[in-house]
């Protein structure tokens, strides 16, 4: 890649560290959120939903400032946190929690939509021979929703790669903290001539996207074809 | 041990209201499509959870509503072959099998995955999916799985329909196994008489979700207005003993005193077994008769006559190995003179006795 | 003859011109309706081919641009405004002359400076210029937090997030959960101008707008705003 | 009609290969599990498109690897009753029943859904939808889907086997009117010897992939070696004709101008049938018996002795009937002097002659 | 809604027709897609694949300005349309087109994971009972994945309700023509003293989104109750 420039470097660097860990954390979430919208009944389920879906219907720009208030230094959660060590104000960890607050619904309508798509008979089976609720999640629900989660996990890292506007407003653009990919191509659009470099990065994103879309593809058809058989 | 059952639940189309006690062994639910057998079923494993009712195993209560107890069907250490099969699709056949073992607790008396697996002829199967099954490979599968789960209950639901006799004498002497010698109980859903017959301790006929008859095995077939397959299912049990095995491929047995032949069975010669002799398969004589290519000519007197709406008649004949029951029309009857204290000769084919008739003991319920 | 006006301009001109457009409608019963975005965007559409007849930019690169391209009417190319930059801090912070030599990186105290993008947003641009003017950059570079518009640059102060930020006075002077520190010198930084020019599309109307936008009724509301009127 | 399946596919664990031309009527598939069936049945429904073969009804090219044609499942006109049922989930049960007539042609002669449904016994079920149904209320509705699509072919895959024995009497006959009246092709994969003996035209008995045996199904009935459920399968299947009806609620055939009694039977006086006579359920004797309470004796020559691997021997005797098969053992042929040519008495119970053993006419093969 | 100035209103109405017509426009085409890519193999397959992708993994301004090239006035695909008289550039149909494309690895996604679920045994069914490959879809897959197709369908109209970057990048914001809820927002933040009504504008989105959400929820589980039967 030596058509990339240092700064360029650090940003896709930061960017794929960002989307990476974006999703790996939120995913366990992801997973048990789904799993209670699609089988538990409980008050305040709707709201969860609300909820969940918040950063979908909000203009990025309104989730960032809103994670601003409420995650920045002074804010009602992110005094307390940072007080123990954990800081997300114009760090990268702000970055990846601005990108996995915003990456969380897609991934938990595909997680959900794969548990409903699961025969709650199979899981009574399961319970029949000894295994706990748990245990039946982790030995039948899990493994056949399996594809459903590395898809919304894949939707959620593509989405957390191109994610910008929150980031920005949240964690601002600071170059090898919080400048990831889609901060670059901004800036390079915001002046006259920037097109090209911008358009460098897009392509940069793309490649790293589609090859996380294609692997995902190629596991979950894998997982998908155990399951079916055929 | 011994189940007890009682639930009161409402389906949509019908009102589940039942009650029985089943003694240690086999209890064989048995009743119409439609009729809740699998709704029942799914109450004692915790499934489906009946409105009101209490589900006890010897001892253990798995269910109370009064005392406030359910337990969830993981923690009641159950056995269930479903009826529709229900494997893991995303296992292979060797996880499906060894899944209940996984969540089986340490002392648990376990089966030999083994021995299963070869009863059932599934080893060649072990590293396929089920999608690769055919329907009664699946079937068998979901039989061992939950033989394998080291249940101290077993729910059946219609566990062999798939498949073929062979295949069904196969694998039937192991459920009279676990009746007997493992004494794990059975709740058993089948529609097949030959099943009822030689598993049954005791019967529960169900209908529209109401306990309509319930009694020992023997009872409920020797009566043709309630038998389970209806009036063909009829037939007396006797209690024999294996008394030699001949060189022609013969079995001796002892009934009371009385010889009868059979086709070679694996039994100890002095063992204990029970055996059905099907109501339909007996012929009447009121002379010893001669020359006849039936071996088994057991004499006695006529106990009873029990005409039927049809044109069949059941007459109970008192001999020294038992009541024997046989289905002979009216028309006979009348032909023969027979009435109640007649004497008269059961005429019963060797061949008649077939294995599948023939069960391991049951202790008298 | 009424005329609907199609205006670009860029966003941070949004409450002074929603404030000068209706005058202008009753005046002269034309129609204006004003499309704000930021200045970059508005410029690509306008070589996109878009309808509009009059385009006030945040800057002069993009105008500059459009002019080369011949997209807009040299002739009519004014200097619209002006404006001027401010250091913000928390309300009621000490005010203090901003010169060479100003102890930025003290008041920072190792939190971060709130700015615009720094090599592409306007307000951003000229904060740079204006720390190198001031000697101050070298030191601060490493403590800019950029933002994708000033306004955010503002948030991120008013939240309390970054203890200082330089934005436009404009911006500054109506958000109270800021103080002003100081205002920057306007020699440490190129002048900030907002061009006005008529597209190829213009007609009378927008011609006669932008004449408004000049008239000392406008320009007293562009004061009021915090603007400035450009030199000469 | 006649069906012509020629077939060469490779399964993970097995190869198929096999070639069958069968007559009009019903074919049996009959084979242990795993062994093909329903492989088969899917390469000729289409739903699965073997290496290479060729299937045909009468004379209508359905797939042939050699003239490049391969039908669409939707275009061969099926009725396919699956072996699990595959209800539509989202439908009602009414919707579901109507489904295959929505799509068949306006001309296509219509099974009148009435009668299907009063058949079935699924009439109350209509509103519901698959979830709320019991196992062999599931497998009723399908069987009834798979009559209302006015197929040309009928696939039935095990379709009584979740079904009790009353019911399947339900409906076993509506299968014989398709044979015989509607005269569609029916390709049937069964275990049950009786629905073999009642419905088969021909039976096919697969064994790894291959054909092992094919030929009418009297012939196959009478193979002891063959025979779908083994030994206690074999019979002589006997052409009848209805004589009277008796008021003791007896009918009387006429075979052959000997007389045969058997429980009443819905057939009309003058009807022609076939009647399946278990070999197991026939008595020899070399005298003419008497006091028996059989009435059924049909006197003959014998004329072959099988002696199986068993204690077994199957005797054929000729009688003015036709040939009766009599399964005795061998104890009793020696006992009895029987040898081929010796006269004999073959002694068969009324009761024994089960309803279910009696089928309309078969035309011959 | 007296506390809404007309302007506001007429952001409203356009985001609410903006949405709705991309959702509906994009329906049929998202389910076409997602059947393709759950059930057809053919070359090429990845390559729509990642193009229905691309959207999510680019940064909207990204997407917005691709689009003014190609459906701008004189772009290579808007020069012939706008000859049919089928004009994008700077019109609301241009918003609804921006929303559109952006919403569309949502709804796909969300579809094609249900019709993974199907199972094709269900569909072969259909098949030996008469219908062609088409009535099966009709009659067997699109009724049972409808929660799936709902779910996809809402989650489409609220991203679109909350679209921005690339419709004010691709359609400028024109009030009365191009100028949405997001657009608005925008607008507001974009000056002093704009946050109130601002804030007005997002809470007006969030009721509605929410709404629909609801909807939907409710819709989809009336509906795979029917098919569960419980
Ligand atoms: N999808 C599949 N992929 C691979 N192998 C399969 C598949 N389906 C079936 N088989 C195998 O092919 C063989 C024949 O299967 P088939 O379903 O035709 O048996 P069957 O005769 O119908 O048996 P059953 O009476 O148990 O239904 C079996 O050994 C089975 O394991
Ligand atoms: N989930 C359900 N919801 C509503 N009704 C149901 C449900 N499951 C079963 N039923 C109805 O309850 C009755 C009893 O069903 P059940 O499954 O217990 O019958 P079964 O005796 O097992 O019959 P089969 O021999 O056909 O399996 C039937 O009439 C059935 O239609
Ligand atoms: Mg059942
Ligand atoms: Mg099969």
């Amino acid at each position: 890649m030596g058509w990339l420039g240092p700064a360029e470097m650090e940003a896709l660097r930061l960017s794929l560290r960002v989307s990476f860990w974006a999703t790996l954390i939120t995913l366990p979430l992801g997973v048990f959120v789904a799993y209670a919208l699609a089988r538990w009944r409980f008050p305040g389920r709707q709201v969860l939903n609300g909820l969940v879906h918040l950063p979908l219907i909000l203009p990025p720009v309104v989730t960032g400032y809103l994670l601003l208030l409420t995650f920045g230094i002074q804010g009602p959660l992110g005094k307390p946190l940072s007080e123990l060590g954990i800081v997300f104000a114009f760090r990268w960890t702000g970055a990846a929690l601005a990108a996995g607050i915003m990456a969380f619904p897609l991934m938990v309508r595909a997680i959900r939509l794969s548990i409903e798509a699961v025969d709650p008979k199979l899981e009574q089976a399961g319970a029949t021979l000894g295994a706990s609720r748990l245990l039946v999640f982790g030995t039948v629900t899990l493994p056949m929703i399996l594809p459903g989660v590395i898809a919304g996990a894949i939707l959620a890292f593509a989405k957390a790669m191109g994610e910008f506007g929150a980031t920005i407003t949240f964690v601002s653009n600071i170059p090898g903290q919080t400048q990831t990919l889609p901060s670059a191509v901004y800036a390079f659009l915001q002046v006259p001539g920037g097109e090209a470099a911008a358009t460098r990065l897009v392509i940069i994103s793309i490649v790293i996207a589609m090859s996380a879309l294609f692997l995902s593809e190629y596991v979950g058809r894998r997982v998908a074809r155990r399951v079916a058989g055929s | 041990m011994s189940l007890s059952v009682q639930l009161q639940h409402q389906l949509p189309g019908m009102a589940l209201n039942l009650d029985f006690d089943a003694p240690s062994g086999v209890t064989v639910l048995f009743g119409r499509s439609g009729s809740g057998k699998t709704t029942v079923v799914n109450a004692v494993a915790g499934l489906l959870r009946p409105t009101a009712g209490r589900v006890v195993v010897d001892d253990w209560v798995l269910f109370d509503t009064d005392q406030g107890i359910w337990l969830p069907p993981h923690r009641r250490r159950l056995g269930y072959i479903f009826q529709e099969g229900r494997l893991f699709p995303h296992l292979t056949v060797r996880q499906n099998l060894n899944y209940g073992r996984w969540f089986a607790p340490r002392g648990a008396q376990r089966e030999s995955p083994d021995r299963v697996i070869e009863m059932l002829g599934i080893g060649h199967l072990l590293g396929r999916r089920p999608a690769m099954l055919s329907g009664g490979e699946k079937q068998r599968v979901a039989i061992g799985r939950a033989l394998l789960a080291c249940p101290r209950l077993i729910l059946a639901d219609e566990p062999l329909a798939a498949l073929d006799d062979a295949r069904k004498a196969e694998i039937l002497p192991y459920f009279e196994r676990l009746r007997d010698e493992v004494s794990v109980p059975i709740l058993y859903v089948t529609h097949s008489a030959a099943e009822v017959a030689r598993l049954a301790t005791s019967v529960v006929a169900l209908q529209d979700g109401r306990v309509v008859r319930h009694g020992p095995a023997s009872d409920v077939l020797a009566d043709p207005s309630v038998a389970p397959a209806g009036v063909r299912a009829v037939g007396a049990v006797l209690q024999v003993r294996v008394a030699a095995h001949h060189d022609d491929g013969l079995s001796e047995l002892n009934a009371g005193g009385a010889q009868l032949f059979l086709p070679r069975i694996p039994h100890r010669i002095g063992e204990e077994l029970r055996i059905r002799i099907p109501a339909q398969e007996v012929i009447l004589s009121n002379k010893p008769p001669e020359g006849l290519s039936a071996l088994n000519v057991l004499s006695g007197e006529v106990d009873a006559i029990r005409a039927g709406e049809g044109p069949g008649a059941i007459v109970s004949v008192r001999t020294p190995a038992g009541i024997v029951l046989a289905r002979v029309t009216r028309r006979s009857v009348a032909a023969l003179e027979l009435q109640q204290g007649s004497t008269c000769y059961t005429v019963i084919k060797t061949v008649a006795l077939a294995p599948q008739d023939v069960g391991g003991r049951v202790r008298a319920p | 003859r009424a005329e609907s006006v199609l205006v670009f301009a860029a966003a941070s001109l949004k409450t002074a011109l929603d404030a000068i457009a209706p005058g202008f409608e009753a005046e002269t019963g034309h129609e204006v309706t004003v499309s704000y975005a930021a200045s970059s965007v508005l410029a690509r559409q306008i070589q996109a081919g878009a309808p509009a007849e009059l385009f006030i930019s945040a800057n002069e690169n993009w105008m500059d641009v459009l002019q080369t391209e011949g997209l807009v009417e040299s002739a009519s190319r004014v200097d619209l405004l002006g404006n001027g930059l401010v250091l913000i801090g928390a309300p009621g912070s000490d005010r203090a002359e901003i010169e060479a030599g100003f102890d930025l990186t003290t008041r920072l105290g190792g939190g971060y400076l709130a700015m615009a993008l720094v090599d592409a947003v306007p307000a951003g641009v000229y904060g740079k210029a204006a720390l190198q003017g001031l000697g101050l950059w070298n030191d601060v570079q490493g403590q800019v937090a950029q933002t994708d518009n000033v306004r955010a640059a503002l948030a991120l102060v008013a939240a309390g997030a970054a203890p200082l930020g330089i934005v436009y006075r404009s911006d500054a002077r109506a958000e109270d959960r800021v103080g002003v520190v100081g205002t920057i010198p306007a020699e440490f930084h190129p002048p900030i101008i907002y061009p006005a020019a008529l597209t190829l599309s213009a007609t009378p109307g927008a011609q006669a707008f932008l004449t408004y936008l000049q008239s000392d009724t406008a320009q007293a509301e562009f004061l009021r705003q915090g603007f400035s009127l450009p030199e000469g």
